[in-house]
């Protein structure tokens, strides 16, 4: 697609100067042969003068024999902007971590080189690879040139999302649990949940290594699994004491910022009483080289976050205070929790309900009920302050009645 | 441009990381035993072994042309043997096992107009969404703004004197694809007009039933027009969510005169000393004001200086403002605290101030 | 009324052993002459044996002209307890602070042992002088005993309840406000709406004189005035030097438990942010002979506080953040408020809907645009974290319009 | 009995506090300096001028014969010019001027069986309702268990041997009179089975529409009954309110096999360092064991015991749960953590543990 007209953009031009790398210089980069970025440019600036966006709600488009992977685009202005008529993404699972070669990169740009705009996210915010914009005859060429590539779709609509993760053990000391192997396993294992939505809304997993939670996943996936330990905090004093001398506050960056208020330090030994350590991360964090998590390591499994459309934006909260992740992953009985879970979610969720959604709407208490868990003190920040509590039993006449 | 199917593979999942990793990696993966910071933007992780692995982050702007993507993989090459890596916030990252190569990567990269940074405690990337660039819901755009408040921040991009991270996010619609509701500062588009009926298209295009159940106030009504199932709304009901348009097409909120953006602080995910935490409206309503967003751009660079200024080290954002109370960064802040800051939805009660702990 | 039965009661005697002052023994006090404490005894050992009480529901009685002020009472074994058949209780309007003389409360034992049980509550929860049970003809002329003695009856149904107070200046070195004479000026400012119960529902006083909060104002009054000040802490360095000296520990004791995070403390000199302070009082609590309230003194108004029936208990939240509260109190500003926020509530307020309730039902935001009062970042914990804004005006081809 | 009626005044209000001040508080109002407490029971108000107050404090059934009342103005009389007050939790306050007359008062007040102390980091007494004495909606006694719970707690009254003040209350039923909701230590009584229809009753005392307004969860339905309006209740929705009772007696809910006590715990009031906060549920159900109720004596105990063990000073019950977190208070404790403890009303979903700061 040859690029024959030329556009002109004041406003977006304003948007190369400054120091931050500017997506205007992409976008000019990709115009310059291709006809579709072109197009975009010149539809951007019109949105930009006129202050409103030119695209109207996705069709249905898609793959064959896949429901998800591909989100639908058309302009409103067709006419004017004829090669972005269709502008459809295509959403590429991307590999655990977001580790790539040179060579595997290019592999994807020679793909959408033949068949896009040239324009791509690295990555969306879900963690896809994001080809931003083609028409939907090239959909199927893509897909199969990604496929013998090695790359397959990643979620959109009521399925299984792409499962992201932090770097982990690739580069990570603080990591509990392996994340990159984890996500990779889950996204094997739920492949036909993620390619064909069946279920009453989105399900997003995010993996994080330790509670700095570097993937968000408390608040943006359904299943959040973050790293942590249940043993004590490795302490290597002559380290602490090293941070001290080299202008470390203790008293002041440490022991008053503990949120579990169970360090102290003399001058000479840092003392933490591990039983009541919160596992925030934050001592560790302040010294490295001095503090590490502990050896028995694993994981708190918790339930439930999204954005707020439209019963307000929800925590995952916990729902496994911890479990050992170790290979053979396909034995851990986490899984029929998961499958629990979903059975439920679709038997008795509403569309467009996120499992968290359906959480608040049904109780924990009967959720838990449901799913064969056992409830846990762990699960709540605090018990009710309420006293209207539904007791499930009542006597009669000496024999114990189930309502 | 249709191709022949050669052989049609589906559901092979993605390709194995373990084809990606850099050999420093996949021998010492799991054995890390510390990391420094030697300088913004390069982070050195040390393993049990001894081995040094450097990863050089550089800003990115998300958005990427496969010119760009190319020109990565020729530094790749040039410098780590091929590999590299994105982060979470969508900066890309090189991974270098010779110290010596550290400086040269970065001045092709500052070269390349792309600044060495985000680490520690920095501003990094902004995670943002489609805007006008992609998406049919959005109120704003996501990457000018993105750009103009980077560019306004860039020093503390490039260095690490904040008082601890700062993360900001944007989304361009009240969908918040990304992490706005648990940001330091949240950039987050707004609609501020009721959805204007289409009524033509209307009967066409959207289930009648839907629309009506699709409002979580109740503002939207059947009513007949022309002869034709059509709805009403209740404007005074209308709080602006887009749920109705998610469903039907043809009743757009969009409108230049109204849209524009709120800003939201205090948020955090990370567990580190408190728990995570929504953010909070701090600004209800800035109009868009494209191409560089001016008044977005110098009321976060107000913000982020005060917090710099005042908080403790280590304490982010919200943490900072939970310290001192509300009232009190209203007052440093100079915004204006108006009707619009106090909850009106589900668990508005609990907002409310319920002790006498005030400052004066 | 002579004692002509004597009842069994074995239960009952179980709880006049031990340490604690027995009100089994002040029943029979009072029952060794007085046939209604004697039956209630009786009736009493019988809900014991059953483990359940024996009253009905209350029907309406009174006294010429009030509405409120007696709670009737009726046993549902009339036959059996002839002598509690009605056993109604008068609620007694208490001095400011409870402070009596020997003599006045021996005014009251005189009324109450001729025309009822010889039992009371010293104090009900409310505040009020219980006299615990009588007929309905007793009631008149223990009114008029009573009123002849100086003393009038307190509130009950949907009326302006007895308000209360701590001792506050009477006793108190922290008392940042009289309490006690704001609290006497109120219950006669307000003695119709106390009288005739002409609201949704109660409304109750509450005054403290710091934010000790010794009424527990916060938690349990419609209306709740606690002193605080908006100066420096008052501070003698010798006496805190002192107190270092005689064991505290201020570090611990007090540094690390400022909720404001804004004392500092170096051995020698303590050192108070009070631009950080949030009026806890704490640290003069816990040294009261080396620190003070400031010297600006004045009141936090909160409102809105109640039991749960039935949305929930709520404590009361921050209406006016500082209020001088000087005399002449009938000059104070405060009684328009006030005015403005009965006027509204009776208005629109459901039946049995308290104040509080019905600001959580019409919304914060809305109940100050209608009493009057500016919205100010005082009067909430924190701003919204949900993106659901009501905005009110638009704009509409170049003119801004009214919703 | 009824009297003949002089001159009937109404609406004069309750008598000036000032006739009843001694003298010393008269000359001294608002010129506190500081007190002390010498020692348990007793608070020593300093004046500005060096004037002293000594307040000896006694603990009291609060339900009080004349005969009682009288012997109270004896002793006033004989130690204290006649001046006492009562206090906020119910306890009687003896105003001295003499120092010299606190052992012999204490002394009497032990013989008239009424101990002294309640002052400083002490349990006083306990906030409580009518109960059996003198309420239809009492789903356990009040007095009873009140003089049971003191009786085990009587050294702690005594003494101020504990971490902070410990406040507990009691409630007979859901209406909460008092402070139960925002205690150290709430008792509070409960039904757990719906109420029992009176079918004959009903149509002749209640009003059906108001009857199935009243229930919040709309577990009340309107039936026809023998050719005569009345209800149904689905014994699923009903979760014990007794709303409907209070608008319909033909609806009890009292019932000896299922009626008892729940523990709440870790409320407050004071703004002293932590805001208030209400209390939260700690043992579910105990049933009525009368006169004694040594299963909730027991279980309080337990409760007191562990906090004065584990707490800082000046924590409140609380403030130290809080810091330790709910988990290790359940595993210290040993009481079992159930369904019941999971909050399902308004403001359940901010209940749920929504972070990873957890204790093992
Ligand atoms: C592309 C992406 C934004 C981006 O630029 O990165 C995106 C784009 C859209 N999101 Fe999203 N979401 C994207 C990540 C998210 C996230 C973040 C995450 O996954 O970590 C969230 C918040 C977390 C969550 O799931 O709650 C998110 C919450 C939503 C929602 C609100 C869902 C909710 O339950 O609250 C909607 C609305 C909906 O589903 O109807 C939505 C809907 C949409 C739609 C499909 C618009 C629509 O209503 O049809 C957008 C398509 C834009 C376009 O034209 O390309 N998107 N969306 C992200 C996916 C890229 C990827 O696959 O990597
Ligand atoms: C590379 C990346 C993970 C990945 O797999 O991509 C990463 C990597 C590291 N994070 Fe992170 N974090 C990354 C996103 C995050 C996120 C997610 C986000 O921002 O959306 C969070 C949660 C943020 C939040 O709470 O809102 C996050 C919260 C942390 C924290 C906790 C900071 C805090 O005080 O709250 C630490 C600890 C620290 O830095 O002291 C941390 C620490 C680290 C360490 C030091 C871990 C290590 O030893 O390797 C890594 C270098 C940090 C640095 O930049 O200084 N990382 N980190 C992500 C880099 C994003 C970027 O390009 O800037
Ligand atoms: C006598 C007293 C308890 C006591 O032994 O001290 C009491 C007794 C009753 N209260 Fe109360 N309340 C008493 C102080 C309270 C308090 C505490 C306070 O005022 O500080 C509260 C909690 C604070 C509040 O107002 O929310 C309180 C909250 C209730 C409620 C729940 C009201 C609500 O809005 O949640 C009811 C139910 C109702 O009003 O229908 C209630 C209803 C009742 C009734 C009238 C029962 C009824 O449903 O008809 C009780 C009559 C008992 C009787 O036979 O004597 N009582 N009631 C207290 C009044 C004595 C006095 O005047 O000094
Ligand atoms: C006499 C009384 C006020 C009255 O007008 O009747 C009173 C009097 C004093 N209170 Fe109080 N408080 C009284 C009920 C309360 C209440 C209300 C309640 O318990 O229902 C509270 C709120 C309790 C709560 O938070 O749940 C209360 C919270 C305090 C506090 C804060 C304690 C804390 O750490 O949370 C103090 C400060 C202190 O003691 O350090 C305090 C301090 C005081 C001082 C020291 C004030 C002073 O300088 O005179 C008085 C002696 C306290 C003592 O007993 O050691 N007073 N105090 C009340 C005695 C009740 C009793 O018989 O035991
Ligand atoms: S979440 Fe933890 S393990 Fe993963 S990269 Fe961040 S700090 Fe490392
Ligand atoms: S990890 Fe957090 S809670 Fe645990 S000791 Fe360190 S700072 Fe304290
Ligand atoms: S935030 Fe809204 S406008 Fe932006 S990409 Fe997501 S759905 Fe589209
Ligand atoms: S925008 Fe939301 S509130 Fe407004 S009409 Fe549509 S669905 Fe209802
Ligand atoms: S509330 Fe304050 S002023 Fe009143 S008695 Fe208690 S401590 Fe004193
Ligand atoms: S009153 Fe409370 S907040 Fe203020 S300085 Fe003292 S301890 Fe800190
Ligand atoms: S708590 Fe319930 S039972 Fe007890 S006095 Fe109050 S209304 Fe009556
Ligand atoms: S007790 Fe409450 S929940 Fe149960 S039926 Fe009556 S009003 Fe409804």
């Amino acid at each position: 697609m040859a690029v024959d007209k030329k556009y002109d953009t004041p406003m977006l031009d304003e948007l190369e100067k400054g120091e931050w790398p500017s997506f205007v210089k992409e976008i000019k980069a990709a115009a310059e042969w291709n006809a579709m970025s072109n197009d975009l440019l010149g539809l951007l600036e019109q949105s930009y003068s006129e202050k409103m966006g030119h695209w109207k709600h996705g069709g249905i488009v898609g793959v064959m024999g896949y429901g998800g992977g591909i989100i639908g685009r058309y302009t409103d202005l067709p006419e004017k902007y004829p090669n972005i008529s269709h502008f459809h993404t295509l959403r590429i699972n991307m590999p655990s971590g977001w580790f790539y070669t040179s060579e595997a990169l290019r592999t994807l740009c020679d793909i959408w080189d033949a068949h896009g705009s040239g324009l791509t996210n690295m990555h969306g915010s879900t963690g896809d690879i994001i080809f931003l914009g083609t028409r939907t005859e090239e959909l199927e060429p893509v897909f199969n040139k990604l496929t013998a590539a090695g790359f397959d779709l990643g979620g959109s609509g009521s399925d299984v999302r792409t499962p992201s993760c932090c770097c982990g053990k690739a580069r990570c000391e603080w990591a509990c649990y392996d994340t990159m192997a984890l996500t990779h396993f889950i996204t094997n294992k739920f492949q036909d949940e993620l390619h064909r939505p069946a279920f009453p809304y989105k399900m997003k997993f995010k993996m994080s290594g330790c509670p700095n939670d570097c993937v968000a996943s408390v608040a943006r996936s359904d299943i959040s699994i973050i790293g942590t330990w249940r043993d004590e905090i490795q302490v290597d004093m002559q380290k602490v004491r090293e941070y001290a001398k080299n202008g470390t506050d203790i008293v002041k960056e440490i022991v008053m910022m503990c949120p579990g208020k169970c360090i102290e330090w003399d001058g000479k030994d840092l003392n933490i009483d591990n039983s009541s350590c919160l596992h925030c991360m934050h001592c560790i964090n302040v010294m490295p080289k001095a503090l590490a998590p502990g050896k028995d390591r694993g994981a708190v499994v918790l339930v439930g976050s999204k954005a707020p459309i439209v019963e307000g934006a929800l925590l995952s909260s916990v729902m496994i205070p911890f479990m050992k992740i170790e290979e053979p992953f396909d034995e851990m009985e986490f899984w029929k929790l998961i499958e629990n879970m979903w059975d439920l979610w679709c038997e008795e969720g509403k569309n467009r309900e996120r499992i968290g959604e359906f959480i608040q709407r049904v109780g924990m208490g009967n959720f838990l009920d449901s799913v064969g868990l056992e409830p846990i003190a762990e699960m709540v920040a605090h018990p009710r302050e309420n006293p209207y509590v539904f007791y499930e039993e009542y006597f009669e006449e000496g024999e114990e009645v189930e309502k | 441009m249709a191709e022949e199917v050669l052989q049609r593979k589906t559901d092979i999942g993605p390709p194995h990381y373990s084809k990606f990793l850099p050999p420093i990696i996949k021998e010492n993966y799991g054995k890390w035993k510390y990391h420094e910071i030697p300088r913004p933007g390069v982070l050195m992780h040390v393993a049990d072994n001894g081995a040094k692995l450097y990863s050089v982050r550089a800003g990115s702007p998300r958005l990427l042309s496969t010119f760009k993507i190319r020109k990565y993989a020729e530094l790749a090459d040039k410098y780590c043997d091929g590999y590299l890596r994105f982060t979470s916030r969508h900066n890309v990252e090189f991974l270098l096992t010779k110290e010596e190569n550290i400086n040269p990567l970065i001045a092709d990269l500052n070269a390349l107009g792309h600044p060495v940074g985000g680490t520690g405690n920095s501003i990094t990337s902004i995670v943002h969404t489609q805007g006008w660039i992609h998406c049919h819901s959005a109120a704003t755009d996501a990457s000018g703004i993105v750009k103009a408040v980077m560019d306004d921040n860039i020093e503390y991009f490039k260095t690490m004197v904040l008082p601890g991270k700062l993360r900001i996010a944007l989304a361009c619609c009240l969908n918040m694809c990304g992490a706005v509701h648990c940001s330091d500062i949240a950039i987050l588009g707004i609609h501020r007009r009721p959805p204007k009926i289409n009524k033509v298209n209307l009967p066409k295009m959207c289930e009648i039933p839907n629309v009506v159940a699709s409002c979580p106030t109740a503002a939207i009504r059947p009513v007949v027009y022309d002869g034709k199932p059509s709805v009403e709304i209740l404007e005074d009901k209308c709080m602006f969510c887009a749920n109705c348009f998610t469903v039907c097409p043809a009743l757009p909120l969009a409108d230049p005169l109204n849209d524009g953006v709120s800003i939201w602080i205090g948020g955090k995910v990370s567990n580190a000393r408190h728990e995570p935490m929504f953010s909070k409206l701090a600004i209800p309503f800035i109009p868009n004001n494209p191409p560089r967003w001016p008044e977005v751009t110098g009321a976060i660079r107000k913000i982020v200086e005060l917090w710099a200024k005042n908080a403790h080290k280590h304490e982010r954002m919200g943490e900072w403002i939970e310290r001192i109370g509300w009232p009190k960064f209203f007052r440093m802040s100079g915004i204006e605290f108006q009707k619009e800051h106090i909850d009106d939805f589900k668990y508005a009660g609990l907002t409310y101030k319920r002790s006498a702990h005030l400052t004066y």
